[in-house]
Formats: structure tokens, sequence, C-alpha cells
């Protein structure tokens, strides 16, 4: 318990998740736009950016597509790999298994740079195909990760205890096997997020990705890095918001693990 | 820093020796060593150390002597003599008439659709051409040319010699040998001291290849003394310090829109007029060129030769502009303008260029295509789009974009009438009535034409301190670039 | 053993037939082909076609996939589309930065993970294990665009200290080169790593084997080194095989803020200039490279801890 | 003669609980010493403190004396350090997981030979004791290459090698059938008359009858009786029962039941066994380790899917478990061996247990919790207990649970897999007293233990199983007086150590085969 209460305090990580979440989920409702002014001024509030933009104004707009198209490829991974790793692990076939984590297995040295250089390249400035292409990148892990999980759970005894006492499928699945997957889901989902963020920064900052006018944090980063001497807050105040959010995630995520191997420790 | 040329200073006394990085925009995969294939700017100037052409061009892009000293034309400007140099390869060889017959038609060879300069000196009839001696050789055109000269400074018409066959082994008249290369990265090359134009003042020279972030780095970390076509951010940055100089050439190249005359809404000349006066130049030039730019009026190549200097400057009239878009019907609907990041600026300009038309009540909606395609995507995609284009003689501009047969027609300007008139400059031997001519056909182009030409932005050169004897001039001309005038304080 | 390494060897031919497919279709997905690219304003739509004709991109699909094939089978990996220079060259040329650079993180990575893990470990919940955990946990959180553009900004060109950019300078020369972008791919790696070794050091510190090895007189010394330190590396070693492809993409952001000509950005010209061969030769010899990876990786694994399972 | 080890006044304390209090005892060279107690006595924690070792938070006060040298004080522990290995050598519970996966077993006794005696070559005698071939082959393989039995003689070589003063054996019997439990008896016999100082630590009373000189008997951390074996309760007398020849038709037949590890019958476990259980019957099922035991269990209930032969619910096929019925599923109810696993670690131990009733029985919740408290009382686990997490409960709290999970379904049949391994002697007497109810109630039981006493005395009639064959059946009294297999005749023989007056034979030489015992769960 010591220990727990001596890291980051939560209130300090949720907060650095929430305010770029924030940013990003109500800056565009605020509708906030300053008239514009000349490259690289320091007029405003944080001054302006390349285009003479006011860079509040920016960042206000450029959550949506940092995280947005982050979270989505996370959520999209899971919902697909999640699936095929829940169904592998729980089918009694062996070969409805193979037939669904073999291919995988097959994707699994495909370097995911190419493939979003490709879908990067082939359909530009699209957030769907970036965000689809992100997904697709993780899904052969997150399927073996469920997999692996559900069916450590889904062959031990205690399942098959619970089928001896006639508990439904539901029942197994979702408040046995389910909660059992959810902790190393969880620990997962955390720093998958963070990588989810880079992957697609990444992209955005290398010029594949949105479009060079798009207010996206990571865009906005690597256009305004040349002006850094000029205008430093172009570049510091969304790179700011973008490390605040992976931080935060990182820091509950490691929050999370402690609190499942404690619980695993507590087992022994 | 300071702008124009470095090399003034009275004080400046050349001094031999040391060695030169240059870095420019690089290429990757696709740079060549083939002075005929070159299409990249860092080719370009890999090729103009070892090689040289026939004829160059002058700061306002006129026509000069280089490797022929000088040339007459017959009265029809079908036939044409030039009279060459008493210049040297590297292989200890005299430039002859035979040299430069193999280079003309290993340049046109139909089995290498890659050499550049092959449409554009299709004119030539290679058959009938004949060497008259040794320094004498006479070219022979299908059609008469009254700027047929203009056309061997093109680039991809280097002289190579006689028997040439192995690109990755240059022989070349320049004022550097080359000592090594590799795609994507750099080139050394040495001094040659034989020059016929006086040899360098540099021992060594590479051209390296880089993108604009690691140009500058270059520059600043001083891992390289010269960095080519820099930002106007860069050069803002720069001026602050005591390192580097910035030496800017003032609008050298054209930025504009460009709209497809025969597409809705552009068909109407109306429509056209109206984006026309939409535009606000100043503002652009501003933003996207960070002020490092000159206004444009809608045609290209401001302040070379044959440009109608004496047209007004067209400026934003936004209530006219909604006059002749409501008459057009156009209030209220959506236009998309076609980018991609093809080029330095295209989608800013775009996404501001909205703003201005949206100001005017039609929506203009920005579409980002891919990037490597655009040249092409551009020609058939989208109704209106980004157009830059390089420094060159406005003739030959016309000739690759705004008639029937243009290769390169974006705006789709195809009107017989005009391709007649050209047709008809094009052979008057006289140079001012040629002139006047010119002006008429531009002066059409800007009220009826497609083109919307913002800005010409300053080419903009770095160098570090040491370096002297920089000119600032256009890209393809004779003085951009020209290593064999730099030297190293 | 045999047996093992026949299936993963047919595996392995397997991923790689598949992947050739893949990466052929991926790429044929593209708009635009090789002798698109080459339309630069500079040639005519007409020379472009008479190009493409040579180049035989005219032909279908399936046609070049299979000439490729064949030809790959007696191990010619083709000729560039851009350059007509031959595949392997450009893979010989891009390999070598991006080797020395991969080398040069993992010399400095492994050495300082494995340290950091074990000096956590050991303090388990300790003042120290909470410091180095919170410095590696937040160092992991920055973006590497983000760290690379602060420390060029601040160690070149204010402080002009290290050099930004390898244009203009050779490695030999001055391996300072490689400070910059080996730190730039460090952070999260060792971040990484080091919970790894963490995790598996407080797992044997805790494991039945070590207290009885304890209690059998053996020294602490010993113990971390040969006892804790085996088992320890086992997670660190997976984690480290599976990073490669995280660290890939790291690499390509390094290579494009320092300008090194090295193979991330080659495959992502190769893409981009849609010249099919580079594109599948060089994701050849990666996926090769993966896959020898994750299989020394197993067998490193299989070395320290006998009893990790070989297929799962 | 003075003792090699000396406790006085042993306490040991973590926060307010006293887990040890004032404990008092000897090790002598040449002799055996036992600490016999139920579970959670204090065992443990009282020969670790020999080692000046002490779990986290604990605080050890009083005197220990090893060999000479202070090991514990009125200050806690001094310099245990200088003890271990060399002077007093521990052997873990499970001896198997004591082992270092990552070395090869050479390594590991080199290195202990290296560090307690430089330059001697200590190795090949500790091989030699601990019964493990002294070739290359054998010390160049991992532990993974060994079977269970196999592994605990290494852990005993480990110990030896160190040439230790006194051992000390920390529940060395649990989990063995009777034939390697009597190859341990004598191993221990031998090293104590080479003059080595043994410390005992069971609940298992027969091995230490057989072994011991000294007994101290803990419980609840306080030393109640110390002295001689006599100290030790008497062996209950269980007689074994003649076998109902019932003519009553059998309520769970098997014929003809063979099982395999894999599809098709590859790597098959079970070959032909057929069985009856009559309604109110008990079958026993004893055999070596390894020998199918739990598969034929599992087959029973339904969980193995892969095997062929038939079993019958009253005359009707009993499919398996996912293909019965409400009704067949509710009959035929299962205990499991690994009793902890079968627990999910994230709700009450009472309401996993109620949970039976409520799926099977339809009974409302409260219902079936008030049932399950109730059966658990009767089990000796109050209410208190069962309402924690299955983390907090010991070993055989827990095996008592699965007994009452099993139970609250009213099965017809119940098959129990081993379920008194973690209990002592009131447990079991307990959970008999219940059993021997149910089934005068007509309730079949299947039974499996190491115990032949006890199985002798629950069940009415036997099976020996040898590597998945049924080699002998019969009522418990035949069996076990009569035997008609050599197999038989040494689990029985084995059985009776510490009963019989005479010392059991010298053990037969155990061959690597004979241990097919998989790695006991850690
Ligand atoms: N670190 C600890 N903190 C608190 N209580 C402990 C700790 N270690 C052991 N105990 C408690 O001390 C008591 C004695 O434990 P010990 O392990 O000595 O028992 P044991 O007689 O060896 O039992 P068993 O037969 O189950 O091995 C138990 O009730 C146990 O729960
Ligand atoms: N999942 C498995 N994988 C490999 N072998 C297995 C597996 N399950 C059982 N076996 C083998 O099948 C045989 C019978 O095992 P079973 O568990 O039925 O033995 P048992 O008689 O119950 O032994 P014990 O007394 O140790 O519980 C053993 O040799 C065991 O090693
Ligand atoms: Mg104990
Ligand atoms: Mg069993």
């Amino acid at each position: 318990m010591r220990a727990l209460r001596a890291r980051t305090p939560l209130a300090v990580s949720a907060l650095l998740v929430l305010i770029p979440l924030l940013v990003a989920l109500l800056g565009p409702l605020a509708n906030f736009s300053p008239k514009p002014g000349l490259p690289y001024e320091s007029a405003g509030l944080l001054g302006t950016d390349g285009l003479g933009r006011d860079v509040f104004s920016l960042l206000l707009e450029g959550g949506r597509t940092a995280l947005g198209m982050a979270l989505g490829a996370v959520v999209i991974a899971y919902l697909v790999g999640g699936m095929i790793g829940l169904v592998a692990a729980s089918t009694r076939h062996r070969w409805v298994d193979e037939a669904l984590i073999r291919p995988l297995d097959v994707l699994l040295p495909l370097p995911s740079l190419l493939v979003i250089s490709v879908v990067a390249v082939g359909w530009r400035a699209s957030p769907p195909a970036i965000t689809l292409a992100v997904a697709m990148v993780n899904v052969p892990t997150v399927a073996r990760l469920v997999r692996a999980a559900a069916l450590d759970a889904a062959s031990g005894p205690v399942v098959e205890a619970l089928r001896m006492q006639r508990e439904s499928w539901v029942g197994i699945h979702l408040g046995y096997v389910g909660r059992a997957v959810l902790g190393p889901v969880a620990a997962d989902i955390g720093t998958r997020i963070t990588l989810a963020v880079f992957l697609v920064a990444s992209v955005n900052f290398l010029g594949l990705g949105l479009s060079p006018t798009a207010p996206d944090w990571a865009v906005s980063v690597s256009r305004n890095r040349e002006g850094l001497l000029l205008q430093p807050w172009a570049v510091i105040a969304p790179a700011l918001l973008l490390v605040s959010f992976t931080l935060g995630f990182n820091l509950l995520a490691d929050r999370l693990v402690h609190r499942t191997r404690r619980l695993v420790e507590a087992k022994r | 820093g300071s702008d124009g040329g470095s090399g003034g200073g009275a004080a400046a006394q050349p001094k031999a020796g040391g060695r030169l990085r240059a870095v420019y925009a690089g290429g990757g995969a696709k740079e060549v060593l083939d002075p005929h294939v070159q299409s990249l700017f860092v080719d370009i100037a890999r090729h103009k150390a070892i090689y040289e052409k026939l004829v160059e061009l002058g700061p306002d892009l006129k026509p000069m002597p280089r490797l022929a000293e000088k040339w007459e034309p017959d009265a029809q400007a079908a036939t044409w003599r030039f009279t060459l140099r008493d210049a040297t390869f590297h292989d200890g060889q005299k430039l002859t008439s035979e040299d430069v017959l193999y280079s003309l038609a290993r340049i046109a060879d139909p089995t290498v659709p890659e050499r550049v300069a092959q449409s554009s000196l299709a004119a030539l009839d290679l058959k009938r051409c004949k060497a008259i001696d040794q320094k004498t050789v006479e070219l022979v055109l299908t059609a008469p040319n009254a700027e047929f000269p203009a056309l061997l400074a093109g680039i991809g018409t280097q002289i190579v010699r006689d028997g040439f066959k192995d690109p990755t082994k240059p022989i070349g008249t320049g004022a550097f040998k080359y000592v090594s290369f590799e795609a994507g990265r750099s080139m050394v090359a040495n001094r040659f001291d034989d020059y016929w134009d006086g040899a360098a003042k540099l021992e060594e020279l590479q051209i390296l290849s880089a993108d604009a972030e690691a140009r500058a780095n270059a520059l600043q970390g001083g891992q390289a003394e010269y960095a080519n076509d820099m930002t106007a951010t860069f050069a803002r940055t720069a001026e602050a310090g005591k390192t580097v100089k910035i030496v800017a050439a003032k609008g050298s190249t054209t930025h504009a829109f460009v709209m497809k005359v025969d597409q809705a809404p552009f068909d109407n000349p109306d429509v056209r007029m109206a984006f026309k006066l939409l535009a606000d130049r100043r503002r652009l030039v501003d933003v996207v060129l960070a002020g490092r730019g000159v206004v444009g009026n809608d045609l290209f190549g401001k302040g070379f030769q044959y440009y109608p200097a004496d047209l007004s400057q067209r400026e934003r009239n936004l209530d006219e502009a909604k006059a002749l878009l409501k008459k057009a019907g156009l209030l209220n609907k959506e236009v998309e303008i076609f980018t991609a990041d093809a080029s330095a600026g295209f989608v800013e300009s775009a996404t501001l260029f909205a703003e201005q038309v949206n100001e005017a009540g039609v929506k203009l909606k920005v579409t980002t295509g891919s990037a490597q395609t655009y040249a092409k995507d551009l020609l058939t995609k989208g109704v209106i789009g980004n157009h830059r284009s390089g420094a060159m003689p406005i003739p030959q501009y016309i000739t690759d974009r705004l008639l029937t047969k243009s290769p390169f027609n974006v705006t789709h300007w195809r009107q017989p009438a005009f391709d007649a008139a050209f047709a008809s400059a094009q052979v008057m031997t006289d140079e001012a009535a040629r002139t006047a001519k010119y002006g008429e056909l531009q002066k059409t182009l800007r009220d009826q034409g497609g083109i919307i030409a913002w800005g010409h932005p300053d080419y903009l050169v770095a160098v570090s301190a040491k370096v002297q004897g920089v000119q600032a001039a256009p890209p393809n001309t004779l003085d951009q670039g020209r290593f064999d005038k730099v030297w190293l304080a | 053993m045999r047996w093992y390494a026949a299936q993963r060897a047919a595996l392995a031919i397997i991923q790689l037939a598949v992947l050739s497919v893949l990466v052929f279709v991926l790429t044929a997905l593209l708009p635009g082909d090789a002798a698109d690219m080459r339309f630069t304003e500079t040639l005519t739509p007409d020379q472009v076609a008479r190009m493409r004709e040579q180049l035989g991109l005219d032909q279908p699909a399936l046609e070049r996939f299979t000439h490729w094939f064949g030809n790959v089978l007696t191990g010619d990996l083709g000729t560039s589309l851009i350059s007509g220079g031959p595949v392997l060259d450009i893979v010989k040329a891009s390999v070598g930065a991006t080797l020395v650079l991969t080398l040069a993180t993992l010399a400095v990575v492994v050495p300082l993970a494995v340290a950091l893990g074990i000096v956590m470990g050991t303090r388990e919940n300790g003042r120290l294990d909470r410091t180095i955990t919170s410095v590696t946990l937040a160092l992991s959180a920055i973006p590497d665009f983000v760290i690379a553009v602060f420390l060029v900004a601040l160690f070149s060109l204010k402080l002009g200290w290290l050099p930004a950019t390898w244009v203009g300078g050779s490695l030999l020369a001055s391996p300072a080169l490689l400070i910059l972008p080996v730190a730039v791919l460090l952070g999260r790696t060792v971040c990484l790593l080091s919970r790894q070794v963490r995790a598996g050091t407080i797992n044997a510190l805790n494991a039945e084997y070590v207290v009885q090895a304890r209690r059998l007189g053996v020294p602490r010394r010993r113990l971390l080194l040969r006892h804790v330190l085996p088992n320890a590396a086992v997670p660190g070693v997976q984690e480290l095989a599976r990073t490669g492809d995280t660290l890939l993409g790291g690499v390509l952001v390094v290579e494009a803020i320092f300008a090194i000509p090295g193979f991330a950005t080659a495959l992502v010209d190769g893409v981009e200039t849609r010249d099919v061969p580079v594109v599948q030769g060089l994701t050849l010899v990666l996926a090769v490279a993966a896959l020898v990876i994750n299989l020394g990786a197993d067998l490193v694994c299989n070395r320290l801890v006998p009893r990790t399972e070989l297929l799962r | 003669m003075t003792p090699l080890v000396k406790v006085t006044g042993l306490a040991a304390v973590a926060g307010d609980a006293i887990l040890v209090d004032r404990v008092d005892f000897e090790v002598w060279p040449g002799q055996v010493t036992a600490l016999v107690g139920a579970s959670g006595s204090g065992k443990t924690t009282s020969a670790l403190a020999l080692l000046g070792e002490y779990g986290r938070g604990v605080q050890l006060r009083g005197r220990v004396e090893v060999d000479g040298q202070v090991v514990v004080d009125d200050n806690g522990p001094v310099n245990g350090v200088k003890v271990r290995g060399r002077v007093v050598a521990y052997m873990p519970q499970h001896p198997g997981s004591a082992l270092n996966p990552a070395r090869r077993i050479g390594a590991g006794l080199n290195e202990l030979a290296k560090l307690h005696h430089p330059g001697e070559d200590v190795v090949p005698e500790a091989l030699r004791i601990a019964q493990l071939p002294d070739d290359k082959a054998t010390l160049r393989r991992f532990p993974h290459q060994f079977s269970g039995g196999q592994r605990q003689r290494i852990a005993l070589a480990q110990a030896l090698t160190c040439r230790p003063r006194v051992l000390v054996l920390d529940e060395p019997s649990t989990g063995l059938d009777s034939i390697t439990r009597l190859q341990l008896v004598g191993e221990l016999r031998d090293l104590a008359e080479q003059g080595l100082g043994i410390l005992l630590l069971s609940h298992d009373l027969d091995l230490v009858r057989a072994l011991a000189r000294h007994v101290v008997v803990l419980s609840a951390g306080c030393v109640v009786d110390a002295g001689g074996v006599e100290v030790l309760p008497a062996a209950p007398e269980l007689v074994a029962s003649l076998g109902t020849t019932t003519a009553a038709d059998p309520l769970l037949e098997a014929t003809d039941l063979s099982a395999a590890l894999h599809a098709r019958g590859r790597d098959p476990i079970l070959q032909k066994v057929d069985l009856a259980v009559p309604p109110g019957g008990c079958i026993g099922i004893v055999g070596r380790s390894g020998s199918g035991k739990t598969t034929l269990a599992r087959c029973l209930a339904g969980l193995h899917e892969r095997h062929t032969g038939r079993i019958t619910l009253a005359g009707q096929d009993l499919p398996v478990l996912r293909k019965r019925t409400l009704e067949q599923n509710r009959r035929v109810q299962y205990v499991w061996q690994e009793v902890r696993g079968s627990f999910d670690e994230r709700r009450l131990v009472d309401e996993q247990v109620a949970r039976t009733a409520v799926r099977l029985r339809g009974i409302s919740a409260t219902e079936a919790k008030a049932e399950a408290v109730a059966t658990l009382a009767r089990l000796g686990v109050s209410a208190l207990v069962a309402a924690r997490p299955p983390s907090q409960l010991s070993g055989g709290e827990l095996q008592r649970a699965a007994l009452a999970r099993a139970l609250l379904a009213r099965p017809d049949v119940l098959v129990c897999d081993e379920i008194t391994t973690a209990l002592d002697e009131r447990g079991t007497g307990l959970v008999v007293e219940l059993l021997n109810e149910l089934k005068a109630e007509g309730t079949a039981l299947v039974w499996i233990s190491h115990d032949l006493g006890l199985v002798a005395a629950v069940s009415d009639h036997v099976l020996v199983l040898d590597a998945g064959r049924v080699v002998e059946e019969g009522p418990p009294a035949t069996v076990m007086n009569d035997p008609s297999t050599e197999l038989t005749r040494r689990l029985v023989r084995a059985a009776k150590v510490g009963q019989d007056p005479e010392p059991p034979q010298p053990p037969p030489v155990l061959t690597s085969s004979a241990d097919t015992r998989s790695d006991p769960q850690r």
C-alpha cells in the first residue's frame, strides 16, 4: 500500500491524460478563430504558426485527429484482434484456432512501416485510411495477446469447475474468462495507445499522413519546427499536449500493471 | 546576412583552394549521372559543374553564348550556324563540331525515352545538320524558329564527347572533373585546370543531397558551405545570426493557381475573372512566401525577356468578383481546389486562397492528392489546382503549356487563334516585333486565360560566411550555382 | 530439435512467399506506377508512355510478379525501376547506415537496460527503483520526433556541440554523428527493456530456486549474476525481438531528421516512387531479418532457460 | 554428546500475531528430530529460524544455536549467513521448484561444492547417497529433463553437496505414493546413520513414527508435547471393510474405458478399464503416481473428452460433460485434486460454493448460501474463513470447500480425487464421517487416494491401476491382505511404514521410469 501511494498520485496521471483529451474533445466546439496574422509572430496567446494562424486556436482544433486516430485505431485493433483471439481461444475445434491464428503469424514479419507508408502514400490525407492501417498493424499482436490470456483462463480447472456447476456460457466467458483477460488487456491498452499515438504522430510528422495545413498536433510540430527559434510555442505547445497524454497514459498503465502484479502475488 | 550577390565587395580578393560542400534537395534513387536524363536541381547542378551547353540563359532568361561563341540564323530562322569556342574536354581533346552533332543525336535517340530535351529539340532536322568545319556546325530546323538558341539552353542539352556511351564515366568541358557519385547522397569533383573560362578557385567540389531541414542543419552545423533553395523561414532565422548569408534572386519562379478553361465553372470567362479578382496576392506572398517574393500579375516570368511590364497590377476586388459570380450563378456553390504536398507552399496557398474565395460566398474546398503523381494528375484531375514553374524563357513556357499541342497544358487553354499568333511571332527575326507580338498574346492570357499567378518567390541560397562570389540569379540561368566563380575566404 | 528446425524453416518459407504476394498486391494498389513518377514536367506524356513500355509496366501484374518471383528463386532481386541499377546494390547501400545505427543503439541499450532493470528489480519499490521508473516512463512518453526536434535545437543549433545531420559528414571522420540519433532511439527502448528486465528480476528473486540457492549459502553477487540474470533476461530478449518493428519506425523518423541514407528511408522512398522491385527486395530482406531475429531470440531464450517452449 | 542445534525460547511475531511462541527443541547428530503439528502450527517458521531466515514482517526472538554458533538471539537473527548450506541445509516442501530451470544440475552442484568445500570432490559422494547416477550425461541435463521423484533427489543431492551437519526436511512425503515414500524413509535412515542431524517437519505421522527419535508437537505455535515417538497419537485402527457385494444394479458403470492424451487414441493413458459402483457403494482407486487415476476420474466426470468405451448412469448412457442434461450434471460431481486452481481468485469462497445449488438445484441464492455455510461448518471450515477469497484459505480449508461445492449438488455419484492430502487427522475424520453418512443415504463414491489405510476404511471395492490398466481388483480386505500382483504387494508393504514394529526392507532400486509424476504444482 505504501508503495502504491508513493507512486505518482492518481490525480496527476489522470490530469495529464484529461487535459489533452478535453482539449481534443471540446476544442473544436469552442469555435475560437481570431483574425490570422503573419507567420511566426508573437501576437495572441501562443503566437502564430508558419501560416500566420493563431497557435492556440490550432491547438483546440488539432487534438481530434492527433488522439482520435490513435484511439480509433486501438479500438478497432481490439474489436478485430480481440474477437479473433477470444474465438480462437474458446473454440473447441483446433482447426478454427489454427485457421484464425496461423495467418496472423504469417503477417507478423510484415513491417508495419511498409503497410502504413503504402496506405499513407496511396490514400493521402485520409484519416480513416491511416487509422485503419495503424489498427491493422496492431491486430496480430492483440489477437495473440487476447488468445494467450483467454487460453490460460479458459483451459484451466476453474472453467471446468464452473462447467461442473453448469454456469452459462455467458457467465463463464464474461464473468470469469473476460475478467481474467481484462488484466493483461488493460495493461496492454495503456502501452498500445501510447504506441498508436506515436505511430500516427510519426506518420503525420513525416508528412505521409494528414495534409500539411491540418491543425493536427504532430503536423504542427513537424511543420513549424523550422520556426522553432522564431516562435517556439508553435512547436512546444502541441508537443506538450501530445507528451502529456502519452505520459499520463504510461503512468496509468504502470499503475494497472502494478495492481495486476500485486493480485498475482497475492495468489501465490 | 545580406541580400543580393555576395561577391561585390571590393576588398574581397579571390583566393584559390579549399573544398566547397553544396547541398541540394535530394532525389534519392531518382538522381542520375547522365546529363541528358536530368530533371532535378541537384542533377542540374552536378552536370553544370562537369558539362556545358552551347547556349546559356542570362539573368533575364535571354540566351547568351557559352560553348557556342556566336550564332547566326538564315533569313527564315530555319538554319542556324553556330561557331564553337576553343574549349577542352577533361580527357584533353578539343571540342569539335562532331561532339555537338553526336550530343544532339544522343539526345534525340528514340530508344531512350527519358532523354529530357527530346521534345524541345524535336524541331531539329538531324539528318540535315552538318559540320561545316571543326569549329562551325550548321543546325537545320524542320520549321523556322527565332527562339532556337534558347532551346539549346534548356535542360538536358549538355555537350558530351563524340562517342560518349557510359554515363558513369563523365567527360565534359566544365570547370570540374568528375571523381565519384552516389545517387541520393553526393558527388565529388575536382578543379579542371584547363577550363577555357579560367580555372575554378575551389580545389574540390562536393554536391550533396538532402531535404530542406537537413540542408539548414548542415549549413548551420558547418557540414556544408552552400545550401540551395532555402525557405523564407530559414532566411529569417539565419538573418539573426552571423554565420550564414542569404543570397536571394528576386522573383525567380512563379506560383499560380490554374483553372481548366474547358471545364465548369471555369469555362465561363466571368468566373475566371472573378477568381482572379478574389486572390489577395499580397497576403499570399506575405504568408505563404513569408514576404520573400514579388506579387504576381497573372502572368509567368515577371522581369524576364518579353514580359509585358506595362500592364497594370491586378488588385483584389471583392465586389466586382461577387457581381461576376452572381452573374454566373455560382454563389453558394462549392468548387474543389485540387492540391498536393508536391511543392513547398502548394497546400498552404490553396488553403489560404480557399479562405479568400469563401469570403465572396463561393465555397472552395481543398482536396489533397498524392504528391508524387501530382504533376501528372493535374493535367486531368480537378478544375482548379496549384502550379509552380521554374525559370525558363517565356516563349518556351508558352510552347510547353499554352498551345493546343502542349504536353503540359494544365489550363486546357486551346485556342487555334492563339496558336497561330504564337507561331507567327516565333518566326519573326526582328526582336522588337517579336516582343510586341508576345506582349499582346500575354495580355490576352492575363485577361482570359486560366492562370492566376499570384506570386514570384525569391530564390534563396544560403552560404556560410566565408563563401564569396555567389551571384543572385534565377535557377536555370548561367550564374546560378556557378561554382567556378566561387571562392572560400 | 531437427523436427523443430524443419517446422520453423517451413513456416518461414511460407511466410516469405505470402509476404511477397502481399507486398506486391499492396504496391500494386497504389495509384500510379514508376513511369508516372518520372513525369516531372520535363518528360512529355509520350516519352513516359514509351518508358512504361520499356520497363515492362504495361504487362499484367500477375506476369510481372511471376517474373520477379522466378528471379528471386535464382537469387536475383531484380533491377530498380527508377535508377535502373540492381536492387541488391540499393539494399547494400542502405543497409549499412541503419545497421550501424541500430547496432550502436543496441550496444548502449542492452547493457544499460539490463543494469537498470537489475538495479530496479533488486530494490523493488525502493527510492532508486521509483526514481528510475519515473524517469524511464517519462522518457518513453515523448515521441521520438519531439525528442529529436528539441535535441537538435539545443545541442546543434543553440550550443553547436553536436552535428545535426549526416549530410556532409562521414561516420569514420566524426563518430559524434551517431550521438544524437542514438540518443533519440534510446529512450523508449531502454524503458521498455529495463521494465521487462526489472519484472524478470523480481520474479526470479522471488522464485523458489533463488530462495533455495540463498539458503544453501550462495553469496548475493553470485546469486544475481548466475541465478537471477539468465532468468531475468528472458522476457527482455523476447521484448527486444518484439520491439524490432517499433524500433524500425523510430529509425525512419531518425533517418528523416538526421538525413541518414538508411533502410527505412529507402523503403519509404521506394513506396513513394512505386519502385516495386526495390520495395519487394527491401521487404524481403527485412522479413528475413525479422525471422532470423525472432528465431535467434527463441534460441537464446531456450539457451538461457531451456524449459522455454520452442513452438507455441 | 552435545546437540547440533539448540533452540530455546524461540518466538516469531508478525505484527500482533504470534506465529511461534517459546519453542524449544534440539537436534542431535545421527538422530532424527521431528516437528509435527497441524497445518499452520509454525513448523516451517521454527525450522527456518535455524538459518536465521524469517518471512516478510516477521520478527524472531529467543535463542538459536547451531553447531556452536549463535544464529538468533534476543536481538533477532545474527549472522545466519555463516551457517547456510555449510552447517544447515534446508530442503523445501516442493523440491522440484527449488531447482533453477536455467542451469544444468552439474553446474549447480559444482557451484555449491566450490563454495563450501573448495578443492574437495564432494559431488560424487552426494550423488551416490541421493541414489543418482554419477555420469557426465546426467550432470549435463537440465532439471526439466528429470521426473518429479528424481528432481527431489537432485535437491537432496544439492543439500548434501554442502556437507551440512544438519539437514532440514520440510514435508518430504506430500503427494508421494507409498512406494516412493518408502524409498525416502530408507534414504533418510541411512543419512542419519552417517552422523547427520535431521530435522523432519511433517504431519505424516507414520513417516515420523518410522524415523524420529525425538518428537516435538506444535500447536498454534506452542510446544504442546515433546519426547519420543510415544508422544504421537496412536495410529487410528482403520479396519478394512469386507466389501459389500450388493446385488443392486450398479449406479455408475464404465465398460472398456480407454483414454488418450491426443486425438485418435495417440498416447493412451487409460486402457480398457471396467468399473461399477452400486448406490451407497464406494470404489477405491489406488496406484502409483502417474498411473492414470485422475484421468479415470475425469472421464467419469465428463471432463476428459478423448475417451472411448461406455459410461452409464443408472443404465443410461452418460455423455461428456457438455452434453449432459442438467439432471445428469447434478447427479455426478467431481472434487478436484489440484484444488487451488479450481477456484476463481476474484470471488469469495462461500459464494462459489453456493453457486452449485443455485445453478443445479435452482434454489435461491440466500438459501444456497445458508446451505453452503452449514456444509462448510460441518467440515470444520468456519463461516468467517469461508467468506474470504480463496487465496486467504489454507490448502486444507480449500480442499474441504471444494468438497462442499460438489456436495451442494446433492450428487448421486461423487468422484473424490485425493481430497485429504492437505488435511490433518481431525480434518480427515470430519470428511470421512460426512461421506459415510452420504453413503448410507445411497450416494455412490469413487475414492482416489495414496493413503491405502484410508482407502481400505472407506471403500468396499478397490481397483489397482498401473500404467492405465487395472492390474488387480477386489474387496479391500482381500487386496490389502492378500495382494495377487507384485505392484499391489509393494504398495501395501510400503504403506506400512511406521506401523510395523519391524523395519521395512531396503527400498527397491529406483528406475527412472518408476516415477512419472509430472512437476508438482508450484
Ligand atoms: N510472513 C508472515 N506474516 C504473517 N504470518 C505468517 C507469515 N508467515 C507465516 N505466517 C503464519 O504463521 C503460521 C505458521 O506458519 P508456518 O509456515 O510455520 O506453518 P507450518 O506449520 O509450516 O504449516 P504447513 O504445514 O502448512 O506448512 C501460519 O498461521 C501462517 O499463516
Ligand atoms: N496434459 C498432459 N500432458 C502430458 N501428459 C499428461 C497430461 N495429463 C496427464 N498426463 C500423463 O498421463 C498419465 C496419467 O496422469 P494422471 O494425472 O491420471 O495420473 P494420476 O494417477 O492421477 O497421478 P497422481 O497420483 O500424480 O495424481 C501421467 O503419466 C501423466 O504424466
Ligand atoms: Mg510449512
Ligand atoms: Mg492425480
